[in-house]
């Protein structure tokens, strides 16, 4: 079974969602326990794949028994056994937390379909990431998009829906992009196998044809990215989701996103295609990731819902890593690899957090946070790590990566970089210093009006959320330290497959 | 000729669709649209795309519009028309496509890549390898059965969506001010000359409904037999488990349509058709996972059997059952969980 | 003619998926965006189906005995199928959300939508 | 030079990081958790004088933690100038302990758990500072000091205290990130490590245009030293309590600032390399205009602790300078006023504080004849401001020295007019504290009479007057090791 | 030249416009139903047509039944539409 295990990997989730509405007609709770135990399996079954591709290298493994090109075959690599990990890692935490803080948002009824729906949003991220066939990718971001728009519908306000619509309109025409670029990729070179693509495409580099499909890839997939300034559709969506779905979606749905980028920019289509194509890509690139970065943070500044204010906040997160990615250079590439990483994992703690608050309070308003820091003190330690994190604090991982980003951008001779990334930062700490001094250094409010008359209520009591939230929020939090302290292990993964990507 | 006209009544469908004010005209040419894009595809002799289309296009998503239009309401309000940034965006891909089809290959040329590397190897070898000698079914089946097993998952997704969205909605806004009562500026569109009344009067239902019903009632056991063979056929020519599932969903809708939705459910429940969506898509995993046991990688049926053709000729028609009975339960979830909303808000 | 022949499916294809991007994002009505959506992904269907046929081909289902036949490329055919699967299943999960929003706001045009929104945030 | 693999810095930094888990755990029971204080203290303090033999012995203790990435380690060793800082916060921490002890319980402050747990904790980061082996792992300390010190400044959660605390922060972060950060970016990016080396590691690297701009980022980023203009953070910390004042104001946080100018000049440029380049010359002319001006506000201030944070802006701008001179003399004088003016400034905050308790008096001008009812804290006073101007016998008097033995070594008389200016404004500010502290009537409202303010408060500033009087006696340890850096560097 | 199917195509697809005509101008609903009605006919009649010139009538047929059973579906619906305005009765 061990050689099937790239297999499993996807069909276990896949068909465990399938089952999971029947189980769930029996009591919902089956239906957490099988995403649970799925979801840990597939980060089991990641974790060993990993150790297969450092000990003996790449898998590749061929659907249906048929050979490459003419079957679909699964090709696991460093770089996509490293966003797998991310994925279902993140999945599994969202799967755990989710147990009680969906309650906020659906009935017991409905619960079943949700964590059916949850996972099969997971399932397609995790077919996308290990796929080596570039029309399987499309087949897998489908399922991942309905599912997901269907999960953000159901957050409580009625804005959910018009927010999930745009979304579906927009990841509807991100998609149908991204297949007219294959339609092209295929029309030139005949095959759909990425690796095949990339041994038969050199030869168009220069053509215009092969220009337009690489556009409507990349567009396709910036748009399902967000990528300022194609990132409308995301605030309202991240804003009135389920806060379960916010922390996943946000950690792993814009990860796979700029993952298929990635391979597509540097696996389908070679390095040296940006010397040869007829228009230079790398600039316009690196404009919209600097755009996108300022913005987000400035944007992100004038907010007032802390949800929103995360959202535009991955406006400029996400611009960091192409950021990287436009900056073409192993440095770099290491740079986008690890903030990947570095910001599944604080997003997804902040959004944790906040569903956590949600779930106390009910409400999403920075003034809301004011005083939570005695309520609530270890959610609130986890938001403040992952905002350093997010700040890009030394010992965080938030750091590992603007460091390298930083290192590139010189690299290259563009020491301009440097300046924007450093003021970014301190948008970044100022936007979130609001929050952490409200948390830790205001009283609650309220309390400060008519605090003194009632006495026995002035005493703040510990209020934390329960412990399916908490352990988590936690975990990933101190995710963000761990891997700030000891960065080489995931940057030696990146580094690995930077290099093969820039060969 | 053909080939002119067909695509030329094609972009003035798709305009006029874009222009005509009441939406159920719109509908209505959109349906048509779906229809002459059938002719194209059965004109560039992409059979199996011809009868999906037949089923999906023309059938199942125009019941659909119907359904949502009797939910919402069915005029486009009158604005000004024009939108700057669409049109620069559109203009701007429009350019881009353009550059791009310079040098594009011309089309029906046999020498293109398409037709020279990946795809001769399964004409030569679909019939030696599985056994089938429609060989989009083979590809789709087994060459690239993993990418139908996703497709199937994304049906089944629909359905979970629609379970998770519908079912049970509590929230609504009840004293809710229709913004129909204050907004103005509704365009008169001529089409409308129909006002739909909400209630039929209930005695001369019987009369009315006779020829429908009678006919329908004739026609349902063929229906059903066509969409089994349809599944079972996709062997030897077009069709296959998607398009048979569809017309057996199909059968369930024009039932509900007919005799009334009531009656329908009676006929195919809502828990039974909720299992069958699962059951459906396990049935095709469960071959792949079958496969595994028997020493094959996943989907590999032609381990199943001693006899590698035989074996897989059984692996694709069960899943090709498989892929039926999911589609065909979706397409019944589809009707019924949009229908019913009200039912259960 | 030929050669304007040669290409013609590309215009054609050009042409829809500009007149339906352009309805996506121009119309207001939420069921017309969705409308005009279908008819954007039809135009990168057509794009696919036209690349299959090939001069005096015919369609990819064996006709046993017979030699030197020309098939048309079934791949682009099998792939299409997926995507009309995909279609229809976007147009579902999105004319729901339709449905819901009009029971939400009482309306289906997005600017409406949007001035309802302000007034309640 | 002789290394030795210990882990015994990183002990150091541990125990009172386990205090603070300690303090968090026994809020309820203060006087179990002052314990763990105390006891962290002393512990500490013996795992630093432990470590002073093999320190004297010419050998260096060295401790690698971990790699964060690839030239970025968090790594530790002890040298004679790390030595110097961590002795001397280490040792002035146990006092202060004491003291704060006393003091905050003497106003019965709120919230004092968590300022013992910031406060063990910022000790840690010095420590950490004090040790490190790069820049990298400098910095990161130096962070770290800024975060948590930043509660301890907001500790009294006053509208004012936030505002305080606030602009505290956005000087020390925003100048760390802005500059520093940077500057050790370019320093990584051009000569390619980041440890510290006793020649320096950038000399030949990069052209000098890059490494006058790399010089000028890390002056720009290292506000803790209080140079001008980024000094504002100093007087607006001083809505602090008394103790933070005392121990980070005048030790810790400042000190771990000019030492990171020390350690980053004599360790990251090298002796040879500034002198080449001259920008020993303008840092010193940039560090006297920094004294002359602190000096004169110091001048203008009414409220004591204000006098004091210009006072100490000026005396940090002396290290500067001293080091900026690049003579072995100038070397070993900003060395030993690192703890020389730590000993000095303690005593003078501690009497502040003291005076607060006792009186609940801040300002200069309520301060008539308050030497009669506390002549122990206002001779303390009078000695730690006497080593402020380095009138002998105190500790002062030798770091000016060799100050002055620097300049002319350096060929650099302007520098000379420039002390003598700075010290008869430092008469000019201190004289007139005990002159009418003494000298002049109590207010007629107040009775006479002795009215000390608790022994925990008075002991431990009686110990560091005495102390600054020791360190004219016997300043041969702290010579020793300022030389042992000075034969390092040159 | 033009063989039968062809010419029987022609004719068809002449009258399409005419059909095509009244789809898009209407006026009225009941105008739209019966050209769609109409225009399913043809197609029908278009893919068997096509099949013959083909030469594979037998592939083509399966498809031309879908149609059949299909637009009688799309034609309920709108009738069903236009009599009561609602599907779940």
């Amino acid at each position: 079974m061990i050689k099937h295990l790239p297999a499993l990997l996807i069909v276990i989730p896949l068909l465990a969602a399938i089952i999971t509405p029947i189980i769930g007609r029996i009591h919902w709770v089956l239906s957490w326990y099988t995403v649970t135990i799925t979801t840990f399996i597939s980060f089991v079954i990641s974790l060993s794949l990993l150790q297969t591709v450092l000990l003996q290298g790449d898998i590749s493994y061929w659907m249906g028994g048929w050979q490459p090109p003419w079957g679909i075959e699964y090709a696991i690599d460093n770089l996509n056994v490293y966003v797998m990990i991310i994925v279902s890692f993140m999945a599994l935490a969202g799967a755990i937390y989710s147990k009680n803080n969906i309650n906020v948002e659906i009935d017991e009824a409905r619960k079943p379909f949700f964590y059916s729906v949850y996972l099969l949003f997971v399932t397609g991220l995790m077919g996308m990431v290990v796929t080596g066939d570039i029309f399987n990718i499309y087949v897998f971001l489908e399922i991942t998009s309905l599912s997901g728009y269907a999960l953000i519908a159901i957050g409580k306000k009625r804005q959910a829906l018009v927010g999930a619509y745009n979304y579906l309109i927009m990841g509807t025409i991100g998609a149908t992009f991204f297949l007219l670029g294959i339609g092209y990729l295929y029309l030139m070179t005949g095959t759909l196998n990425i690796a095949d693509l990339a041994a038969r495409l050199p030869e168009f580099y220069q053509t215009k044809a092969i220009f337009t499909a690489f556009t409507f890839l990349v567009v396709g997939l910036c748009i399902k990215l967000a990528l300022f300034p194609m990132h409308f559709w995301m605030p309202n969506v991240y804003t009135h989701a389920p806060s379960a779905v916010s922390a996943v979606m946000a950690a792993t749905g814009a990860k796979v996103a700029a993952y298929a980028i990635i391979r597509v920019m540097f696996t389908v289509f070679e390095p040296e295609f940006y010397t040869l194509a007829p228009f230079n890509i790398q600039p316009i690139l690196l404009i919209l990731a600097v755009a996108a970065i300022l913005a987000g943070s400035i944007m992100a500044l004038a907010q007032t819902d802390i949800k929103k204010m995360l959202a535009y906040s991955s406006v400029g997160q996400i611009g960091y890593i192409v950021l990287g990615i436009s900056l073409m250079s192993v440095n770099g590439m290491i740079g986008s690899l690890i903030h990947l990483l570095n910001h599944a994992m604080m997003k997804g703690a902040l959004f944790f957090v906040v569903g956590a608050v949600v779930y106390r309070t009910g409400l999403t308003s920075i003034e809301n946070f004011r005083g939570l820091g005695k309520k609530m003190p270890l959610s609130m330690a986890a938001f403040t790590i992952a905002a350093l994190s997010m700040t890009g604090v030394p010992l965080t991982v938030g750091f590992v990566s603007k460091w390298y980003l930083a290192v590139a951008s010189i690299e290259i001779g563009m020491w301009w970089l440097v300046p924007v990334i450093l003021l970014s930062s301190l948008l970044t700490a100022i936007y979130f210093w609001r929050i952490i001094d409200a948390v830790w250094f205001k009283p609650a409010l309220g309390e400060e009006s008519h605090g003194h008359e009632h006495d026995d209520h002035q005493k703040p009591k510990s209020n934390d959320a329960p412990a399916s939230m908490l352990i988590p929020t936690l975990t990933v939090a101190m995710l963000c330290l761990v891997f700030g302290v000891f960065a080489y292990a995931p940057v030696s993964l990146a580094e690995k497959a930077a290099v093969i990507l820039l060969k | 000729m053909i080939d002119v006209a067909i695509p030329l009544f094609l972009v003035v469908c798709g305009i006029a669709v874009l222009l005509v004010k009441d939406l159920m005209s719109s509908i209505m040419i959109f349906s048509v649209y779906s229809l002459l894009i059938a002719i194209e595809w059965v004109r560039l002799n992409a059979i199996d795309v011809a009868i999906t289309e037949a089923a999906v296009g023309a059938g199942i998503s125009t019941v659909l519009f119907m359904i949502i239009l009797s939910r919402t309401k069915s005029v486009e309000e009158c604005k000004k028309s024009i939108s700057i940034p669409a049109l620069l965006v559109a203009v701007g891909v429009a350019g881009v496509l353009l550059y791009g089809s310079v040098d594009l290959p011309n089309l029906r040329d046999p020498n293109i890549a398409p037709s020279t590397h990946v795809s001769p190897y399964y004409l030569e070898n679909a019939y030696k390898q599985t056994g089938q000698e429609n060989a989009v079914a083979a590809i789709l089946a087994s060459y690239r059965g993993y990418d139908t097993l996703g497709e199937t998952t994304v049906v089944a997704t629909a359905a979970f969506c629609l379970i998770l969205l519908l079912r049970g909605r509590r929230h609504t806004n009840k004293d809710l001010k229709k913004y129909e009562d204050t907004s103005i500026n509704k365009c008169t569109v001529k089409g409308v000359g129909i006002k739909p009344t909400k209630t039929s009067p209930p005695g001369s239902e019987q009369d009315k409904d006779i020829i429908k019903k009678t006919v329908t009632k004739f026609l349902m056991p063929f229906i059903q037999l066509f969409g089994l063979y349809v599944i079972v056929h996709g062997e030897l020519g077009p069709g296959g488990g998607f398009q048979g599932g569809v017309v057996l969903g199909v059968s369930i809708i024009v039932y509900s349509l007919v005799f009334g939705f009531k009656e329908a459910q009676q006929r195919m429940s809502v828990k039974a058709k909720d299992l069958l969506v699962s059951s459906g898509v396990l049935i095709y995993g469960g071959i792949g996972v079958l496969a595994l046991f028997f020493g094959g990688n996943y989907l590999q049926y032609n381990v199943l059997l001693p006899d590698p053709k035989f074996a897989s000729i059984i692996g694709i028609l069960g899943i090709e059952i498989g892929v039926g009975i999911t589609v065909a339960a979706v397409m019944i979830t589809l009707f019924y969980e949009t229908v019913r909303i009200d039912a259960n808000g | 003619m030929v050669e304007l022949l040669a290409k013609y499916n590309y215009w054609i294809v050009i042409i829809l998926l500009t007149t339906g991007l352009y309805g996506v994002m121009a119309r207001q009505n939420l069921i017309k965006k969705i409308i005009a959506l279908n008819v954007f992904q039809t135009a990168v269907l057509l794009f696919y189906v036209s690349m299959s046929k090939i001069e005096g081909g015919t369609a990819p289902v064996l006709i046993k005995g017979a030699k030197q036949i020309i098939y048309d490329n079934p791949l682009p055919q099998v792939l299409m199928l997926t995507a009309i699967v995909v279609g229809i299943s976007t147009t579902a999960v999105a004319l729901t959300f339709v449905t819901l929003i009009y029971r939400e706001y009482g309306t289906i045009e997005e600017d409406q939508i949007l001035e309802l929104n302000k007034h309640n945030d | 030079m002789e290394i030795i693999e210990s882990a015994r810095p990183v002990y150091a930094i541990l125990v009172s990081l386990l205090a603070v888990v300690f303090i968090g755990i026994s809020g309820k029971y203060p006087n179990l958790r002052e314990m763990w204080t105390m006891l962290a203290a002393v512990l500490k303090f013996g795992l630093v004088v432990s470590m002073l033999p093999i320190i004297l012995a010419g050998k260096v203790i060295e401790y690698h933690v971990t790699t964060v990435l690839p030239g970025l380690d968090i790594a530790f060793r002890v040298d004679s100038l790390g030595m110097t800082l961590a002795l001397t916060a280490s040792f002035l921490w146990i006092i202060t302990s004491v003291y704060a002890i006393g003091y905050m319980r003497s106003l019965d402050e709120h919230a004092q758990t968590r300022f013992f747990m910031c406060f063990a904790l910022a000790l840690s980061a010095v420590m950490g500072a004090a040790f490190s082996a790069n820049v990298f792992t400098l910095f990161v300390f130096y962070e770290i000091i800024t975060v948590t010190t930043f509660g301890l400044v907001a500790h009294e959660e006053t509208s004012e205290a936030i505002k305080g605390a606030r602009r505290y922060l956005t000087y020390l972060m925003g100048t760390s990130i802005f500059f520093f950060l940077p500057a050790m970016f370019l320093t990584y990016n051009y000569a390619g490590t980041l440890d510290f080396a006793s020649q320096g590691i950038l000399a030949g690297k990069a052209s000098y245009t890059i490494i006058s701009i790399i010089f000028v980022l890390y002056i720009a980023g290292i506000a803790k030293a209080g140079m001008m203009p980024f000094h504002a953070w100093l007087p607006s910390a001083m809505v602090a309590p008394t103790p933070v004042s005392a121990l980070l104001h005048a030790v810790a946080v400042v000190k771990v600032g000019v030492f990171t100018v020390v350690r980053i000049l004599l360790f990251v440029f090298g002796i040879d390399l500034l002198s080449e380049i001259g920008l020993g010359t303008y840092l010193a002319y940039f560090a006297s205009f920094t004294i002359i001006t602190a000096s004169i506000l110091a001048l203008k201030q009414d409220n004591l602790k204000l006098r004091l944070a210009y006072s100490t802006v000026s005396q940090l701008s002396y290290i500067v300078l001293a080091v900026a001179l690049l003579t072995p003399s100038g070397i070993t004088s900003s060395i030993i006023h690192i703890t020389i003016h730590a000993f000095g400034k303690i005593t003078l905050f501690f009497v502040a504080g003291a005076i607060f308790v006792a009186t609940g008096k801040k300002y200069i001008s309520q301060m008539d004849g308050i030497g009669r009812r506390m002549p122990f804290t206002m001779a303390a006073f009078t000695v730690g401001a006497f080593s402020m101007i380095a009138i002998p016998p105190f500790g002062g008097f030798v770091s000016k020295w060799y100050l002055i033995l620097g300049t002319v070594e350096a060929h650099m008389l302007p520098i000379m007019v420039v002390l003598v200016a700075s010290t008869l404004l430092n008469a000019a500010y201190f004289l007139p504290i005990i002159y009418s502290a003494f000298f002049k009537e109590l207010p007629t409202d107040e009775v006479e009479g002795l009215r000390e303010a608790p022994p925990m408060v008075v002991v431990p500033l009686v110990i560091t007057a005495l102390g600054t009087l020791t360190l004219f006696f016997w300043p041969s340890l702290l010579l020793d090791l300022a030389r042992m850096v000075v034969s390092l560097v040159m | 030249m033009f063989n039968m199917f062809e010419v029987a195509t022609f004719t068809i697809i002449l009258s399409a416009v005419l059909i095509l005509y009244r789809l898009v101008v209407g006026p009225f609903v009941f105008n739209r139903i019966l050209a769609v009605n109409f225009f399913g006919t043809k197609t029908v009649v278009i893919m068997l047509l096509v099949g013959f010139m083909y030469g594979r009538p037998d592939m083509f047929i399966d498809i031309a039944f879908v149609y059949v059973l299909i637009n009688f579906t799309a034609v309920l619906a709108f009738l069903k539409y236009v009599e009561s305005g609602r599907f779940d009765n």
